[in-house]
C-alpha cells in the first residue's frame, strides 16, 4: 500500500486583486504503512497545507495524490469511503480538535458509527472502551462521560489517536500533533504512536517543526521550505550530512540541552 | 541565595489566587521563593500549569487589576515591599525597575500606534531629552533592529514576527531597568528566528546589566541564558541552584524525571520517557505537606 | 480594568500530566479535572435582575395569552368616556368610553405576537444563510454575503415603512417586511461563528474522519455557534416590538387588531385631556422591551463567560 | 494610491447600484400595492371621466409599467423626482423645504449623542465603582428599551401640558416659516435619547473589549498610569468599532425622524412622508425614501473614509502596499 504525492501544488488565490500564493509547489511524497516518515519545516513552509492535501481535504490546483495509484480527486463514492479509513489525520489540539459540547464516547462513538465498525449500543460502546484502553486511557469506563476540557492535554491528543486508529487505518497523517505538548507529555505520546506502529502497523507522515522529535522518531525526513521540498532522505543523510543550506541553518537552529550549560560565550 | 547585603529582589512565600468563573479560583501559585541579585540571571522551567507565568507576571506587577485576584507573601525591590503597595508604587516600580518581555509579539503591541511612538513611551519622564527620536532609535538598534530610522515610523503589523519580538524587547529596556522578566519570549517564534533572538536578549542584558529572569517551558533555552534556575511544579519551587548543577545532578525526582523525559527527547539512544501519573500524585502530595 | 485575564495567563490550569499509568492509576492521578465549568444557567439565575425580568415577561406574555379572556370586551362603548384610572376601569377609559384595560390587553396579544414570530423567523433565516455562507465558504460565500451586505446596506427602516404603509394592513405582512429588514443581525454573526468553526480543528477532524459536510454543520457547527446567535434573537424580539409600535404609531398596521402603537396613535390628540391613554401602552412597550433586552445581556454574560466574569 | 483608487471605486459603484435597486424596489411595490392612487386622489368626490383622463394622461398612468419606470429613474437621475398627486406641487421642492428641518435634528442629535457616548461608555468600562457602572450601564439599557416616539409623548405630557415651559409642536410659533430654537428642544431630546443608549451601550463593550488586550499589558509594563492606558491605548483602539456604529446611526436617525417628526408635528421629510403616505401622495412617499437613502449612502461612504484613514491597517493597505515586511 502506497499514499503518494506526485508534482502535488496548491495555489491559494488571494482575494481581490491580491497576489495568489503558492503554498505547496511540485511535492513528491511517498508513504507507507509501518513507515515513520516527517515533513519538517517553519511557519509557511506549506507543509500543514500539503498535511490537508494528503488527507484530501483541500484538492491539489494540480498533480495529484493518489493511494495504490487511484487518484483522489477520481475517486468514486465507496473508493472514497475506503480511503477515509485508510488514512487518517490527527491534528493539534489547542486548535481545538475536540467538539467541546461532546463527551470522549460520543466523540470516538460516531466514528464507530459511522464507518459501521460496530452495530448497536453496546457493541460500539465496547469498541470505543478497547480503543480508549489501547491508547492508554486506563480504565476506559471512568473517561467515556467526560468533556474535553475535563481532560489534560495529553489525553485530549490520546482521544484523538483512539478516533483515528478505531478506524484501522493503514496511515495516519499527524499534524503538529505533539507540538504544543510539555516535554514529558510530548513523550509520551510519541512512546504511543510508536507503540501502535509496532503492534497495528500505522504508519505515519508526522508534520511538524520540531526538530529534535524528528531526529528521535522518523526513519525518512522531507524538508519544506517556502512550499517547496527542498531536501529529502533517510534521518541518519539529513541529520549527519545534509545537503541544502536550509537544512543546515534548521539544525543547527535547534536548542538541545547538551549544547550549553550557563551563558554562552 | 547565600549572598551579603540586599538582592534586586526577594520573592518569598508568594501565593497567588485566580478567579476562574463568577465564584470559583484556582491557587495558581502555592508557595514561591525566589531572589535575584543585580546582575544575576535566573531561570524558571516548569511545565504548563505549573505557576512559572503567574510568578512572573506578579513580579511584573501585571497580573490582572480585578479585586478578586489575591497576592499573599511578599515581593521586594531593594528591600521596599510590593505586595499590597498601592498603584502608584507600582506604576513607579514598572516605570524604572522592572520591565517585562511577552511571548506573543502580534498581540502585545498596540495596533494603531506608531513603533516609534510606542518605545519612546517606555522611557521615564525624567530620563527623557527633547530630542525624543535618539533615544527611540538607540534602543531599537540596542535590540538588535536595523533601518530604525523608518521603522519608527511603522506600525506593528507592518513588521514579521522577528522583529516584533525585538520591538518588544526595545520597549523592555527602554527605561534601562534593573530587572528583565522575559515570559516564554521566543515560543511563538520559529527555531531560526528563536536563536537571533534569544542571542540578542543575551547581549542587550549584558550591555545594560541588567538582571534576567527567564521563564520558558524549554529546557534548553533556559539552560543556555542563566546563571540559577528554578524549577517549578504545581505551583511550588521544588529546587533551585546553579544552573549547571542542578541540570547535572538533579535533586529533586521531579526535576529528574522532567531531564530525562527532555533528554530522552532530545539524545540519541536514550527511550522516550514520560513522567508516569503515579509519581506527579506522590509529589504534588508532598509538596503540599511540605507549604502547610 | 475589569476584566479576568486568567484564561489568557494560561497558567491558571492543572498540572498538565498524562493519562497513562500503570492500571488504574490514570483516573487516581489524573489533574483533578480543570475546575469544573458554571453551567450558563447557574450564571443566569444567579443575577435577582435577569431572573425578576424572566418573570415579568412571562407575566406579560401571559396576560396577553389569557388576559383577553378575562380583560372585559375592547370594543364595548357602554361605559362613559375619559375617565382616568378608578377601581371600577383600572387604566380608564376612551374617548369612545371603551375599557382600556382590555384595549391594552388586546394590545399587548398582537404586538407580543408580531415580537416572537419576527424573531423566530429572523432567526431561522439567519442561521440557514449565515451558517451555509460561513461553513461552506468559497463562492456560496461570496453571493451568501453580497445578499446579507445589500440587505444590510439599504435603509431598511424606511423601506419596512414604505412597504408596509404600501402593503400593509394585514399583520402578517408586517412579520414578513420585518423580519425582511432585520434578519442580517442573525446572519451575520451566524455566518462569523460558522466560519469561526469551521477553521477549528474539530472541524477538520470530523472531515478527515468522512462525515459528510451537512451532518458536521447539524452536529458540531450549529451546536457550539449557538450561544450568540440566541442573544442576538433575543434582542430581536425587543427591536422588532420597538419596530412595530413605531409602524403602528404611523397609523400604518391592521386597524381590526389594534396594537400599543396604535393605541399610542389614538391617544396623540388627547395628552392634554387624557394622559392615561397615552402612558400605559407605552409604559407597557418599554417593560416587555426592558426586560427582553435584560435577558439577553444575562444571556449574553452566561453564554460567553469570557467577557465581564470577573466585576 | 491605486489600491486606494479602486477600493473608492467600488465602493461608490456599488453604492450607486444599491440606489438603483432601492428605486426599483420602490416601483415595484407600487406596482402590486392594493388601491388606486387616482382613486385615492379623487377621493370620493364625482368626477367626469373626461376629468379622469385628463388626470391619467398627465401623470402618464395610462403609459406601460416598463416606460413608467424608465422615465421615472432616468427622471430621478437627473434630479427630478416627479410631482406630488395632492398639491400639484414638484416633489423635489417639497423635499428641499422639508429637509433643512429633518437634518438640523439630526446632525444636532448626532453630535451630542457621540460626544457623550464615548464619556459616558469610557466611564463605565473602566470605572472602579460598581455603582457608577451599573448606572450609565442599566441607564442606556433602560433608555435603549424606550420608544423613542413614546418618550417623546411623555416629554411633551411634561414640558408642554404639565409644566407649559415648552411648546408641544410645530417649529415656529402660529405655523410661521423658520425654527424658533424652544421648539426644537424637546424632539432634539427625544432623537438624542434612544442614540446615546445604543452607542453608549457599544462604547462600553467596546472599550472593555480594548482594555482586555494584551497590549494593554504592555503599556501598564511601561508603568504608565492607568489614565494614560486609558486614554493612549484603550480608547483610541475602542473608536474604531464607534466610527462604523456612528456611521450607521445615520440609517436610525432619518428613519426614526418620520416618528419624532410626526410627534412633534415638526414639518421635516419624516412629517412629509408620514402625511404623503397617509394621503397616497405615492410620488411623495418614493421621493423622500430615495432621498434618503441617498443620505445613508453617502454617510455609509464617509464612514468608509474616515475608517480608511484612521486605521494604520487599512491606510497602510491604500497607500504603502508591498512595504510590509516579510
Amino acid at each position: 500500500m502506497l499514499l503518494e504525492a506526485s508534482n502535488a501544488s496548491k495555489t491559494f488565490r488571494a482575494r481581490r486583486g491580491g497576489t495568489s500564493v503558492d503554498a505547496v509547489v511540485n511535492a513528491n511524497l511517498q508513504a507507507r504503512p509501518g513507515d515513520f516518515v516527517a515533513i519538517v519545516g517553519e511557519s509557511g513552509s506549506g507543509k500543514s497545507t500539503l498535511a490537508r492535501m494528503l488527507l484530501g481535504l483541500i484538492p491539489a490546483t494540480s498533480g495529484s495524490v493518489a493511494l495504490d495509484g487511484t487518484d483522489l480527486a477520481s475517486m468514486s463514492k465507496t473508493q472514497r469511503i475506503r480511503y477515509r479509513r485508510t488514512v487518517q489525520a490527527v491534528l493539534q489540539d489547542p486548535a481545538g480538535s475536540l467538539n467541546p459540547r461532546k463527551t470522549v464516547g460520543r466523540i470516538v462513538g460516531e466514528v464507530v458509527r459511522l464507518h459501521n465498525i460496530a452495530r448497536g449500543r453496546d457493541a460500539v460502546v465496547d469498541t470505543v472502551a478497547e480503543t480508549l484502553e489501547l491508547v492508554g486511557m486506563v480504565p476506559a469506563a471512568s473517561f467515556l462521560g467526560r468533556f474535553p476540557h475535563e481532560l489534560s492535554g495529553g489525553q485530549r491528543q490520546r482521544v484523538l489517536i483512539a478516533r483515528a486508529i478505531v478506524l484501522g487505518p493503514r496511515i495516519i497523517v499527524a499534524d503538529e500533533a505533539v507540538s504544543a505538548l510539555d516535554a514529558s507529555v510530548k513523550a509520551g505520546v510519541l512512546q504511543l504512536m510508536d507503540d501502535l506502529r509496532r503492534r497495528l502497523g500505522v504508519g505515519y507522515v508526522f508534520i511538524t517543526h520540531d526538530l529534535p522529535v524528528v531526529k528521535k522518531v522518523a526513519e525518512y525526513v522531507y524538508v519544506m521550505k517556502s512550499g517547496e521540498i527542498v531536501e529529502e532522505g533517510t534521518k541518519d543523510q539529513i541529520f549527519t550530512a545534509p545537503e541544502h543550506p536550509y537544512t543546515t541553518t534548521l539544525l543547527s537552529a535547534a536548542p538541545t540541552l547538551a549544547a550549553s550549560y550557563g551563558p554562552p560565550e | 541565595m547565600t549572598t551579603t547585603g540586599t538582592p534586586l529582589l526577594q520573592v518569598e512565600n508568594l501565593r497567588v489566587h485566580l478567579p476562574t468563573g463568577s465564584r470559583t479560583e484556582v491557587e495558581a501559585v502555592s508557595s514561591v521563593s525566589l531572589a535575584v541579585r543585580r546582575g544575576e540571571r535566573v531561570g524558571i522551567v516548569g511545565e504548563s500549569g505549573s505557576g512559572k507565568t503567574v510568578t512572573g507576571r506578579a513580579i511584573a506587577g501585571l497580573l490582572p487589576t480585578s479585586p478578586r485576584v489575591r497576592v499573599q507573601g511578599s515581593i521586594r525591590f531593594d528591600g521596599r515591599e510590593m505586595v499590597g503597595a498601592p498603584p502608584k508604587a507600582w506604576d513607579q516600580v514598572r516605570s524604572r525597575t522592572v520591565g517585562m518581555v511577552f511571548q506573543d509579539p502580534l498581540t502585545y503591541l498596540n495596533p494603531v500606534m506608531k513603533i516609534g511612538r510606542q518605545v519612546h513611551e517606555a522611557i521615564p519622564p525624567g530620563r527623557q531629552r527633547s530630542g525624543e527620536n535618539g533615544d527611540v532609535l538607540h534602543f531599537l538598534s540596542l535590540a538588535g533592529l536595523e533601518n530604525v530610522r523608518e521603522l519608527a515610523q511603522r506600525f506593528p503589523h507592518e513588521l514579521s514576527g522577528g522583529m516584533r519580538q525585538r520591538v518588544l524587547i526595545a520597549i523592555a529596556i527602554a527605561k534601562m531597568p534593573d530587572l528583565l522578566v522575559a515570559d516564554e519570549p521566543t515560543t511563538a517564534l520559529d527555531a531560526t528566528v528563536q536563536q537571533r533572538v534569544l542571542t540578542t536578549l543575551d547581549e542587550t542584558v549584558a550591555e545594560l546589566d541588567t538582571s534576567l529572569i527567564l521563564i520558558s517551558h524549554d529546557i534548553a533555552v533556559v539552560a543556555g541564558m542563566t546563571d540559577r534556575i528554578y524549577v517549578m511544579y504545581a505551583g511550588h519551587v521544588v529546587e533551585s541552584g546553579r544552573t549547571r548543577e542542578v541540570l547535572e545532578k538533579p535533586e529533586h525526582p521531579y526535576t529528574q524525571a522532567l531531564l530525562r523525559s527532555v533528554r530522552s527527547l532530545t539524545e540519541d539512544g536514550v527511550e522516550l520517557y514520560s513522567i508516569p501519573e503515579s509519581l506527579r500524585a506522590s509529589w504534588a502530595r508532598k509538596e503540599e505537606a511540605r507549604a502547610s | 480594568m475589569t476584566l479576568d485575564s486568567s484564561e489568557k495567563l494560561g497558567a491558571a490550569r492543572t498540572p498538565d500530566g498524562d493519562g497513562t499509568g500503570p492500571g488504574g492509576a490514570a483516573d487516581a492521578a489524573a489533574p483533578p479535572p480543570a475546575p469544573r465549568r458554571e453551567t450558563a444557567a447557574g450564571i443566569f439565575f444567579r443575577k435577582p435582575l435577569a431572573v425578576f425580568f424572566l418573570a415579568v415577561l412571562a407575566g406579560m406574555v401571559l396576560i396577553a395569552l389569557l388576559g383577553p379572556v378575562f380583560g372585559g370586551d375592547p370594543v364595548a362603548t357602554g361605559n362613559p368616556s375619559m375617565q382616568p384610572p378608578s377601581s371600577e376601569h383600572l387604566l380608564g377609559t376612551d374617548h369612545l368610553g371603551r375599557d382600556y384595560l382590555a384595549r391594552v390587553l388586546h394590545g399587548g396579544r398582537t404586538s407580543l405576537f408580531v415580537g416572537f414570530s419576527v424573531a423566530a423567523l429572523c432567526m431561522t433565516l439567519g442561521v440557514v444563510i449565515g451558517s451555509l455562507a460561513g461553513f461552506y465558504g468559497g463562492i456560496i460565500d461570496i453571493v451568501l454575503v453580497k445578499i446579507i451586505e445589500f440587505f444590510q446596506a439599504i435603509p431598511g427602516l424606511v423601506l419596512a415603512l414604505v412597504a408596509a404603509a404600501i402593503l400593509g394592513a394585514n399583520v402578517m405582512v408586517i412579520i414578513a417586511i420585518l423580519a425582511l429588514t432585520m434578519w442580517t443581525g442573525v446572519a451575520r454573526i451566524m455566518r462569523a461563528e460558522a466560519a469561526r468553526i469551521a477553521q477549528l480543528g474539530y472541524v477538520e477532524s470530523s472531515r478527515s474522519a468522512g462525515f459528510p459536510r451537512w451532518r458536521i454543520l447539524a452536529s458540531d457547527v450549529l451546536p457550539n455557534a449557538m450561544p450568540p446567535v440566541i442573544v442576538t434573537t433575543t434582542m430581536t424580539v425587543g427591536t422588532a416590538i420597538l419596530v412595530e409600535s413605531g409602524l403602528a404609531y404611523l397609523g400604518i398596521g391592521d386597524a381590526n387588531r389594534p396594537t400599543w402603537g396604535s393605541l399610542l396613535n389614538d391617544a396623540q390628540p388627547y395628552l392634554n385631556s387624557a394622559w392615561w391613554l397615552a402612558l400605559f401602552p407605552g409604559l407597557c412597550i418599554f417593560l416587555v422591551v426592558l426586560s427582553v433586552n435584560l435577558l439577553g445581556d444575562a444571556l449574553n454574560d452566561a453564554l460567553n463567560p469570557t467577557i465581564g466574569r470577573v466585576k | 494610491m491605486r489600491p486606494a483608487l479602486i477600493h473608492y471605486g467600488r465602493l461608490l459603484a456599488s453604492s450607486a447600484l444599491l440606489l438603483l435597486v432601492v428605486i426599483t424596489v420602490l416601483f415595484l411595490l407600487l406596482e402590486i400595492a392594493p388601491g388606486d392612487p387616482l382613486q385615492a386622489m379623487l377621493g370620493d368626490a364625482p368626477a367626469s371621466e373626461e376629468f379622469r383622463d385628463q388626470m391619467v394622461a398627465t401623470f402618464g398612468l395610462d403609459q406601460p409599467m416598463w416606460q413608467r419606470y424608465l422615465t421615472y429613474v432616468g427622471n430621478v437621475l437627473t434630479g427630478d423626482l416627479g410631482e406630488s398627486i395632492v398639491s400639484r406641487r414638484s416633489v423635489t421642492e417639497l423635499i428641499m423645504i422639508r429637509a433643512p428641518y429633518t437634518l438640523i435634528i439630526a446632525v444636532i442629535a448626532l453630535i451630542i449623542s457621540t460626544i457623550v457616548c464615548l464619556v459616558l461608555g469610557a466611564i463605565a468600562a473602566r470605572t472602579r465603582r460598581p455603582w457608577l457602572d451599573g448606572l450609565i450601564s442599566g441607564g442606556s439599557l433602560t433608555f435603549f428599551s424606550i420608544p423613542n416616539f413614546w418618550l417623546g409623548l411623555m416629554l411633551i405630557w411634561l414640558f408642554a401640558v404639565v409644566l407649559d415651559w415648552l411648546p408641544a409642536s410645530g417649529a415656529n410659533a402660529h405655523g410661521e416659516p423658520g425654527i424658533a430654537w424652544q421648539y426644537m428642544i424637546l424632539p432634539i431630546v427625544a432623537t438624542a435619547t434612544s442614540q446615546l443608549a445604543l452607542k453608549t451601550r457599544v462604547m462600553r463593550s467596546s472599550t472593555i473589549e480594548a482594555l482586555g488586550q494584551d497590549y494593554i499589558d504592555t503599556a501598564r509594563s511601561k508603568g504608565l498610569s492607568s489614565d494614560r492606558v486609558l486614554y493612549r491605548h484603550g480608547l483610541p483602539n475602542a473608536l474604531l468599532p464607534m466610527i462604523t456604529i456612528v456611521g450607521l446611526s445615520v440609517g436610525n436617525l432619518l428613519a426614526g425622524s418620520t416618528l419624532i417628526e410626526r410627534v412633534f408635528g415638526w414639518p421635516g421629510m419624516g412629517l412629509l412622508m408620514v402625511d404623503a403616505i397617509n394621503e397616497k401622495d405615492n410620488m411623495v412617499v418614493l421621493g423622500v425614501t430615495i432621498v434618503m437613502t441617498v443620505m445613508i449612502l453617502i454617510a455609509n461612504i464617509l464612514t468608509d473614509i474616515v475608517y480608511g484613514l484612521v486605521d494604520p491597517r487599512l491606510r497602510a493597505r491604500f497607500t504603502r502596499s508591498g512595504r510590509s515586511a516579510a
